[in-house]
């Protein structure tokens, strides 16, 4: 299981570097959201998940993605607009979609997602199946009225859903405390009547187990819906490549304390070497395979602007 | 004997008929399970089809929209009601922002296969939040499909036909359709999208009604027999997809077109037709346009206002006699003429907004 | 401040039993909703305030219109659809509105007028008045995301409001407890950390003490907003004149425990007979006058239909 | 020497000039006090006017919309800002059933002063909900006024009357115009809703380009003068009220109308401005009509997707063209002309979705 969880965030810590690297030769024409320092709150997240079971996330979308098991290659092809992409290029890195590995979509507006994981959810358990729906935001989110009349639905109808707010601290870059009374997200979830929790997200082994021990819970006592603040830290610009520490809207020195406690580094520390190395050399050539093939792809041709607005028997 | 339902019976029999035959569909929304359930459309489903397909809401209508999404993307049909048309307004992100995307967005990986049925509101003062007909929002948007049926045969059958769709659907009624009988077949069958109906010939000018305008125009139809005047009579049924081209036909006889709507005029479904109209005449026939629909205000409560913010058959009737005779309304079709200008039965008031 | 109480409490139990008797003659064609059995939140929520406080409240709002001081006369014509009405016939019974007095509008869409009472409560504030807001709402309109958008907001400001919930246990046939996980709105509400009660509001005295207590603190201490839920019985219809027991969703007993218990008997009673007499029989006139004044109101003319969409200097 | 400001500066001046003269005017939205304070245009204001008066919200479009309602029922002017239209989708309930209906459903005694400004994304992959021009949901409902200026100058004109109108008020902005730079007096000036710019005169066609697309029809102008295709370039400014008298002019003379819009055509703005000018010239003025906006699908984010869901000069040109040619389009303007036919600056590409 280490091995799993190093590999899961190493794999997406190394995707994200490398759309970073890549991001100044305007190849990807794709406004880019990236997890790197959270990637713990998905990879913790989906190794408890089985393959039957489906997310719903946001636009900083790449580690759920790639953690429930979405395809790579298809992946870069999306944030290169090629029509071998996940979305067929029509999405692009907001969107990420692999309805085959359970990632059942994203939403560039805030919260949006929240009532379709509730939703599926309702028809996982009128049907009689034992698949359960995690859904991922962030402290953002929470605001938006939309969140409670999710969470008050799943929990009327003692719904499979486990919800996972991502708290990083920040919506784009105005911090917590100037949008919320005050930073009891779990206390306000509670009030619904659902087990809530709060955990540090910095140590990816600590995060599954207690994402374990909640989709157990879901999955064994069928007495509806969990809900999991996982505080974390965004290492990059809200959105696109960079850092931002320059903006002074929080300091380095914030980011730091998180920095050091890099679930990466300390996971692959506990590995020993050449397992690790196995590990690492495997990611990179699977990366080099995926931005080849993003590169090698077509662009849609025209006939596809009309295609797939809808279904048509 | 030809058999005979009401709109809101045709309503819940193509609801029940559905379920009966597919699994997938569920019915949810405020007071679908109720002693008074949306004006008897939904009577009886629960007892029928248990809780799990059919259930009322909480009121959270953005939230619950997005439940039939998901529960649609699982597979799931849900068919989502709304008493007012007006409540939808709350929902507009989950339904442009989300359904209509969905599909589109993911490159054809899913498809959202919800209807939302939505009812106008009429009379007894509903006032100006119980009494929008909002359509034209949502022909606006690429994704969604719209469709407002104004007989009891077509409300069956395009009910039958949204909850087959695999897109999103909004299934606009009317109150004052609900209870307007006709004939219905027993049998399940489905009404198409995209194909207006002929309700009456006439050679001198077509009035295009919307929904609840489609029986004003036939109302007005009969006023215009009497003035000498032949009115062709569309419902175009559908309006996204919209059947431009039985408007076409029409009015490459008449050459002057009235579009009625129960909604406002301006972005709406009559402008909309009207531009269509002339795009494809341009060039080839002279054509004349009109366009009546509600008065560019809020709705008023108080009747001697809320007669004037409405279109009905007189009114339909003078400016349809104006197009004709190319000059502003002069022209009223006598009083006495209102009791037989009904081919329908007169509007039924009722009280109360729901 | 008995006297008092009693008169608003008979006013309004009289008005609407009068609007339910005048119904059949069908001059009244506008579809009201009324608080038969409900007056006592109104009545102590109003007599707690101050003039220059405003409510918003609900096309349920007859009660809270007359409690608050709004015209009689010009209510009963706005029923009538008169020219004189209060809203100039165009608004109805459920939009009331007296803006002289206080009462600053209602809607007819469930919880659409809670975000106005936070956000006037946010003007008072910066311009350093003493206004207070109430806002009234019922069981179902907690059940909206914008009361949450709402009360999230008035607490991060520390906004003069106080949230009046009217616990009626129904949104029009269906009980709380089929839309609702738990009959805990005071807990939810508590989640922002707002102070919170719930109160039963059979007594018009206990719930008048209570809501002077809030406005007090929330005009003197200046902390932010309060929360006060009422519990109490709608004794007609959802919507119309009658009653409803037939319906099957509720039982005459189940409202037989609430009339029992009728603040307006039980308060009236307190009082000596020459005096309740007295206030009996103006309130009598009062109607007596407001009717005649409506049924000898003009109906606005067809000019009127384009008044009052702009305001235009 | 004259004065020039971008469009983001234009439109912080008038905020700040007249949060200067009036102290009932605030600020307030997602990011409006931010180290990138909505593309510049809330630059310092918070520092200058202070945090009552300038101010983050939660997330919440809908609550802080009836916020914003409320605050204008107790006599502030806010001024409330969506970085995305697509956003507004939230608060439509509060705008459409609140803000628009008050002062009619109250008979006059109320009014909303608000301002919504909001903005429509384009390019760099801002996909299906960060792309969307909803003004004709907007137009489509009597109590609100619709503005979509395309120059620094109007908007600084209209933003400041906006402010003044005591009625809502939707700004349309385009993420394009913001780096766009143009003559602003600095003296605070209005510019009154209800008049249309003729941004250039012009024989043979009439194009209307709504707030960017004034841009692009200008550039296709260009192209068309080489073609020997004189073409008037109207900016209606203001959407509601619409300035039709001024598009009546310029359609007399030329007898065709191309209107283009960064929105959909169906129930849009482009319907509306088409039947209106239909509706006036028919029997006075033989009249050739065409519409251009978004293609009817969702925004896709490929860029040479993308390039097709968009009108652009060249497409606007060829359009021009058949339509004063009469015959479908066959003609495109040559490659070289692109750079000679701008008359602006290329549109600035940005990167990422705020
Ligand atoms: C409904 C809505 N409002 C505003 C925005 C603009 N916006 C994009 S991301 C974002 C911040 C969201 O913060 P959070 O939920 O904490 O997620 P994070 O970006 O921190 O992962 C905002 C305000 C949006 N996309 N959708
Ligand atoms: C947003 C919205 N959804 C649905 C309705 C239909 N409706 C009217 S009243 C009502 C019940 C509201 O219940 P509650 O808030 O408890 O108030 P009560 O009528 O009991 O006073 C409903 C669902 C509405 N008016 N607005
Ligand atoms: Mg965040
Ligand atoms: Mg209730």
């Amino acid at each position: 299981m280490m091995a799993r969880l190093y590999r899961s965030v190493r794999r997406i810590r190394r995707v994200e570097e490398e759309i970073a690297r890549l991001y100044p030769t305007d190849r990807i024409k794709s406004p880019v959201h990236l997890s790197i320092g959270q990637e713990a709150v998905s990879v913790g997240l989906c190794e408890a998940l089985r393959p039957d079971d489906v997310v719903f996330g946001t636009y900083r979308g790449h580690a759920l993605y790639l953690a429930k098991g979405g395809d790579l290659r298809r992946m870069m092809a999306e944030l290169y607009g090629k029509a071998t992409g996940c979305a067929r290029g029509k999405g692009g890195s907001m969107h990420l979609i692999d309805v085959a590995h359970g990632v059942m979509g994203a939403s560039a507006v805030v919260g949006s997602t929240i009532p379709q994981a509730v939703g599926y959810a309702y028809a996982c358990k009128v049907r009689g199946q034992e698949a359960l729906v995690a859904s991922v935001f962030g402290d953002g989110a929470v605001e938006e009225g939309v969140f409670h009349e999710s969470i008050q639905f799943a929990v009327l109808k003692a719904l499979p859903v486990l919800f996972v707010c991502e708290n990083n601290f920040y919506a784009i870059h105005t911090p917590l405390a100037e949008r919320q009374p005050f930073d009891n997200i779990c206390e306000r979830a509670r009030s619904y009547g659902l087990p809530a929790a709060r955990l540090e997200a910095d140590d990816v082994l600590r995060v599954h187990e207690r994402m374990a021990e909640a989709v157990h819970h879901i999955r064994r006592q069928r007495a509806g819906p969990q809900f999991l603040e996982c505080r974390t830290y965004r290492w990059r610009e809200h959105v696109g490549p960079g850092e931002d520490f320059d903006l002074g809207y929080r300091s380095r020195e914030e980011a730091a304390a998180w920095m050091e406690r890099d679930s990466c580094v300390r996971l692959g520390a506990l590995l020993d070497e050449p397992a690790r190395a196995r590990i690492d050399a495997a990611i990179e050539a699977e990366i080099e395979d995926a931005v080849r093939f993003a590169e090698a792809s077509p662009f849609p041709g025209p006939e596809e602007l009309h295609a797939d607005l809808f279904r048509e028997a | 004997m030809e058999r005979r339902l009401t709109y809101a019976e045709a309503i819940r029999e193509a609801t029940l008929q559905e379920m009966d035959r597919d699994p997938s569909v569920v019915v949810m929304g405020l007071g679908v399970e109720d002693p008074k359930p949306i004006y008897g459309t939904t009577r009886g489903l629960a007892e029928r089809f248990g809780a799990d397909r059919v259930f009322n809401t909480p009121l959270a209508e953005e939230g619950m929209t997005g439940v039939a999404i998901g529960a649609a993307l699982a597979g799931l049909r849900p068919i989502h009601v709304h008493i007012r048309m007006d409540f939808v307004l709350l929902a507009m992100n989950q339904l442009v922002n989300i359904a209509a995307k969905s599909r589109y967005m993911s490159g054809g990986a899913v498809s959202v296969p919800i209807v939302v049925r939505s009812i106008i509101g009429k009379s007894w003062g509903q006032g100006a939040q119980h009494s929008q007909g909002l359509h034209a929002l949502f022909m606006h948007i690429p994704g969604l499909k719209v469709v407002a049926p104004s007989t009891p045969y077509d409300a069956k059958g395009t009910l039958i036909q949204s909850i087959r769709d695999d897109n999103p659907v909004m299934f606009v009624e009317h109150r004052l359709l609900h209870g307007v009988t006709g004939p219905v077949p027993e049998i399940p069958y489905t009404v198409p999208f995209g194909r207006a109906r002929v309700l009456a010939e006439g050679d001198d000018v077509t009035i295009v009604g919307i929904s609840h305008m489609a029986i004003e125009a036939l109302r007005a139809r009969a006023h215009l027999e009497r003035a000498g005047i032949g009115a062709e009579v569309i419902d175009p049924v559908s309006l996204s997809p919209l059947d431009m081209d039985s408007i076409e036909v029409s009015l490459r006889k008449t050459g002057r077109l009235l579009v009625v709507d129960c909604g406002w005029t301006t972005c709406g479904a009559s402008a909309e037709i009207a531009v269509q109209s002339m795009e494809r005449l341009q060039g080839a026939r002279d054509l004349r346009i009109r366009r009546l629909g509600f008065a560019p205000v809020a709705c008023p409560t108080t009747r001697p206002l809320e007669d004037l913010f409405y279109p009905d058959a007189r009114r339909i009737a003078s400016a349809a006699y104006a197009l004709v005779h190319d000059k502003p309304e002069l022209w009223e079709p006598p009083e006495a003429s209102d009791e037989a200008g009904a081919p329908g039965p007169a509007d039924i008031e009722f009280k109360g907004p729901f």
